[in-house]
């Protein structure tokens, strides 16, 4: 188990409603080093910065706030319609719209970290040599206790190619990363790869002390009556409950592959019962997306839900999920 | 002003005007807190399909013993999401988020305000002329659509200000024309101060650009494709000039908007077409 | 264009209600030298070996059947539970369960024959010889019109790795069966692979004359109170509109870099609207597959639904729509 | 016996007993083809949602004007697809396709019967029932659940047939234990030629046991998760043994059952864990 490098000044526990003392916390879970009052996080890019949410949930009460990813620069992002439903999900093309490092450094991230919310801060860049520039920024914040690295996106300096796609790109990454920042880092991997199990060997062996599994699919709609795409950017990222089965299968594959490492999944949790598939499968922690547009508590009911979870089952702690699961028949 | 709250609403009733079908629920906390221009997300369909909250206007505030205790929005079918509108029934349950986005801003002091709505557009301006006329305000409404079919309830917009002008783009109710037709000889005859517009995206374009040469101000209630209407996905973005001249970014109409002064909108960024005010 | 090489005989056309003379038909198409009365077809394992469907649907009348796969010898398939529903989808893990080529020759190529379906007979094979053997088999068939080549399916001699996953197994599979077999064929790829144009080319240099989009995607599902997998071989393929988004990219992707080569589209096709977006992005024909579980009419539905989708669009053929959509702004 | 049909009904109404549901609805091509041991593969929800149909068992048909009018299925609420029907009202539309798979089949010459029913596996022993005695057999009826809450209809069960016999795990009602022990009474006492049983696979394993024990046919209606219930989608095999000895092959449930002869489910390769008879 790896130390917080602020491991002298724990952050606030705040125990679920009906869960008791903090040893005894039947969600409490230790994401690479970092302790988590529940194991439900906020998804990158569907929690904004989280200020937007201050008036629905306690920030300092959930699992962690995953940022919408910070670039080096401001970017503007892509052109309306950004999004689409689909059956039982939702396509996005935002195009990563976000004030860049200095103005989230300056104007976010103190107001998550007055709120007490444990901040894990999502980088993202067109190279790696961007990617190491902004992790160096985000990890001399204090009140940055992860960085997540958003591999899913395109690698100017390889005809655009998405890094996730390219275990080579995806280490070079991940290791500029590490040498730039003193915080354990989570790799956002995506699925739309043949052998995510070898993506995910090469960014742990390149330093990554854990993964988040997994990004959006990539995915189109047309409008047949206007017949055009439904996005101005053609394709988008596809979420939601529709992509629960391909995330749990990703989650299950990774985690028997590389028994240890630490996983955050993310990919259609609406529910406690969405949330308990991941962590039987390997997880150690979840990430609600999507479900929180529809449902700006989503993140908090999915953690009040699981202990609910937990008590039907008889389960002690999250934790025990993984061994209780049974594969074969 | 207070912030927005999830209610799960009992439906009181459904009416049908035109193309429009009008949902009323109760909603006291959204109702006390609703302001005109702003919008509520509601939830169509059951708790075991995943669908995303669909934006509406607040159309009409309703008060029970004095106090706001009812909600109206008014839609037009269209996907799936109002199809499972159009079919709920008295009795039955609604989820919804609101009030949502920041309002139109009345005048600081009492004038003539023409109010401009496209299609169902025309809905948040039934209440936001009761806001202008209790503060003194003169209204003028000045509703349009492309059929007499998809005017926004005709009949009762009668009443709703102090006169009512209609244009039709076929003619088959009013005035043959677009709005902005009809905006100038309106803002002349009433000597209006302030515009308040509601439509289609190519008609706010339109009646910004009227209203800038008429050199009156002017807001707009914008209208954009919404994920969440909470500020936390950014789908719902409108460039607007900002700070530096020329420059814009983009704003988040779901909690900047939907309410936006006409002539910070980057109209021509919006890829809108030909645009014929 | 490719002949047919029964060109001299074609088959009866079934114009669509309401669709005017042979050449006139708007719904009519050529699919790799055959011509089909409409663009929609049933795919493979969604409609049996037809037999089943002859109560409901005129097996004349629709675009063609495309066999459930048949492999050399009989399959027994996967134990049950072999199904599970899931957001707008399902997972599945039949088996390929099948009563091999020769039986499927003497008993259900004959009964479908004799109901004038056009047969497009699905081919798989556990090595590139095994799928040469039954190509061979099938194509010795007159009533057999086509090969649809399943490459999503375990390479014994490789580890076990599914054929479409690798660009270089999935040409020796398909240079076999061309060398075996006389008729066109196409191949069925999946889109579990980070780079699907690459096995697309790969497929098509080999000789393949057309192109069958997309399998299912690999997923799973746990059921949370007996915290065990719901399919009894734990991951199955996902389908239905759940995936629909991933297929029109993949169909639009694979499209637009390889124009003129002809694609079955498939993946979540359940009304008229989801196959015209199919259409539109540059598939040649559909084929409906889960949709025909809940509604066993649903390939002519499909089509009739089509046939009103072009006169709304005042769009003369299906073969029109791919030149009016419009991708940019 | 015709083929099925795909019909759009009415719901004419729903009752409870118990844990279970009960929907009747207007179906006079199914109700007319319909025999017991079929089942119907109904669509819950609705048009803009995929769901995959459920299979019920026809539980009773009725007539009107001497014409078979009206089918009846039971079920217990379990998932979105049962919440869906238990939501239904008067009035509504149900979308029903069958009636689909094989029937138990009627002995040659009138005899007595034993029917073996557990939980909701009791439902098409009404109109099996109904049937057997219309042939002039004795019908004694077997059912049995884990508590009294769990047991299908028990008051109603009086009437079914000649005789009614309880067991529940617990002994909430009836007598405590489970089908399987009361069996060798009843075939005894009632001299017994054919068992028709439906209920958990584990159960039908039980009793096919307990007949071939006994020296009695066994017809039983076997449950396997299904997608399509029409064929064409091979997710609802069971192994049979047909043909060679010793040699199974995987037969679909839906069109080749679900009505099978207890001897011929190769119940060891099922995987049930302890079958206790
Ligand atoms: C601030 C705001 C206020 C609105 N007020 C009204 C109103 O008072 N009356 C009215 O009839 N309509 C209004 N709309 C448009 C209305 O939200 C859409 O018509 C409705 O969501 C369509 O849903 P659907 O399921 O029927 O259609 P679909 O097209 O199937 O909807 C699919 C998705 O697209 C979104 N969407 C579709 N059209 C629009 C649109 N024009 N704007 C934003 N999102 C859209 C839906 O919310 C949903 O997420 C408003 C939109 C916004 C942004
Ligand atoms: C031939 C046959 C007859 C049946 N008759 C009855 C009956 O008369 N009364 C009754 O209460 N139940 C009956 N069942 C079981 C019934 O189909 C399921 O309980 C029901 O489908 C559950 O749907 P759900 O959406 O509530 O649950 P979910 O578990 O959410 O269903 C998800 C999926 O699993 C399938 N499924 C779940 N449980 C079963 C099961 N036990 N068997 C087959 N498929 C299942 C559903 O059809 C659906 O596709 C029968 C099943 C079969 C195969
Ligand atoms: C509108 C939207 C914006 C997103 N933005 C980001 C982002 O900036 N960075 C990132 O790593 N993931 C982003 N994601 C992906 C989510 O974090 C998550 O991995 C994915 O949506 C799957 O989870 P879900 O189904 O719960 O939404 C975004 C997703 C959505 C829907
Ligand atoms: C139950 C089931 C069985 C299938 N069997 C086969 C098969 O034998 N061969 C094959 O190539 N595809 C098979 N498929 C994949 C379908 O042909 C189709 O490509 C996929 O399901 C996506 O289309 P859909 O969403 O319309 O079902 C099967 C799919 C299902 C659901
Ligand atoms: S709709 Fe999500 S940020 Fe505005
Ligand atoms: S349920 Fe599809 S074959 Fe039986």
């Amino acid at each position: 188990m790896k130390l917080d490098r602020r491991g002298g000044e724990p952050a606030p526990l705040h125990a679920p409603p009906g869960a008791g003392s903090r040893g005894a916390s039947p969600l409490a879970v230790d994401l690479c080093g970092v302790r988590l009052p529940t194991p439900v996080l906020a998804a990158s890019g569907c929690f904004g910065f989280g200020r937007e949410m201050a008036g629905f949930v306690d920030l300092a009460g959930i699992g962690a706030v995953v940022t919408k990813s910070v670039s080096l620069e401001p970017r503007r992002g892509r052109p309306t319609p950004r999004v689409t439903e689909t059956p039982s999900g939702m396509l996005n093309a935002i195009g990563l719209q976000n004030p860049g490092v200095e103005a989230f450094c300056a104007v976010d991230l103190p107001f998550l970290a007055e709120a007490g919310a444990r901040v894990v801060a999502s980088v993202v860049g067109r190279s790696a040599d961007e990617f190491g520039r902004v992790a160096a920024r985000l990890a001399a914040e204090p009140a940055v206790r992860l960085l997540e690295v958003n591999l899913s996106c395109p690698n100017v300096e390889h005809r655009g190619e998405v890094f996730a796609t390219d275990p080579e790109a995806a280490a070079a990454v991940i290791r500029t990363v590490k040498s730039a920042a003193g915080v354990p880092v989570l790799a956002k991997l995506t699925a739309d790869v043949t052998d995510l199990v070898a993506v995910a060997r090469a960014v742990v062996d390149a330093g990554a002390d854990g993964l988040t599994l997994i990004n959006t699919l990539l995915g189109m709609a047309v409008d047949t009556k206007r017949r055009r795409p439904r996005l101005a950017a053609v394709t988008g990222g596809l979420s939601g409950p529709a992509i629960r089965p391909v995330a749990v299968r990703c989650v299950w594959q990774v985690a028997t592959a590389m028994p240890g490492v630490p996983i955050v999944a993310t990919g259609g949790v609406v529910t406690a019962e969405d949330a308990a598939e991941f962590l039987l499968v390997g997880a150690t922690a979840v990430a609600v997306g999507t479900a929180s547009f529809v449902d700006p508590r989503a993140v908090v009911e999915v953690a009040d839900g699981l202990a609910g979870y937990l008590r039907a089952q008889g389960v002690a702690t999250v934790g025990d999920l993984p061994a209780l699961f049974k594969p074969g028949r | 002003m207070s912030g927005p709250v999830r209610e799960r609403c009992q439906v009181l009733g459904q009416g049908r005007s035109g193309v429009y079908h009008t949902l009323t629920v109760a909603a006291p906390r959204v109702a006390t807190a609703s302001r005109a221009g702003q919008f509520l997300a509601v939830l169509p369909g059951t708790d075991h399909t995943f669908r995303l909250r669909r934006p509406f206007s607040v159309h009409r505030v309703g008060r029970s013993g004095g106090t706001p205790a009812t909600v109206e929005f008014s839609f037009a079918v269209l996907g799936p999401g109002t199809q499972a509108l159009a079919a709920l029934r008295e009795g039955e349950e609604l989820d919804v988020l609101g009030p949502l986005g920041r309002p139109f801003r009345p005048p600081a002091t009492p004038t003539a305000c023409l109010l401009v709505g496209g299609g169902y557009g025309a809905a948040p301006l039934f209440l936001l002329s009761e806001e202008l006329r209790a503060r003194g305000c003169r209204v003028d409404l000045l509703t349009g659509a492309a059929t007499a079919e998809r005017l926004f309830k005709p009949a009762e917009s009668a009443a709703v200000g102090d006169s009512l002008t209609i244009t039709t783009d076929d003619g088959s109710a009013g005035r043959r024309g677009v709005v902005t037709d009809a905006m100038p000889a309106l803002l002349a005859s009433a000597g209006g101060t302030v515009v308040y517009a509601c439509g289609p995206m190519a008609m706010l374009a339109a009646v910004a650009r009227t209203a800038a040469a008429a050199g009156v101000a002017c807001q707009v209630a914008v209208e954009e494709q919404m994920a969440c209407g909470t500020g936390i996905c950014f789908s719902c973005v409108v460039p607007l000039f900002d700070g530096a001249p020329g420059v814009t970014r983009m704003a988040r109409t779901c909690i900047e908007g939907p309410v936006f002064d006409g002539a910070a909108v980057a109209w021509a960024e919006l890829g809108l077409g030909e645009l014929t005010p």
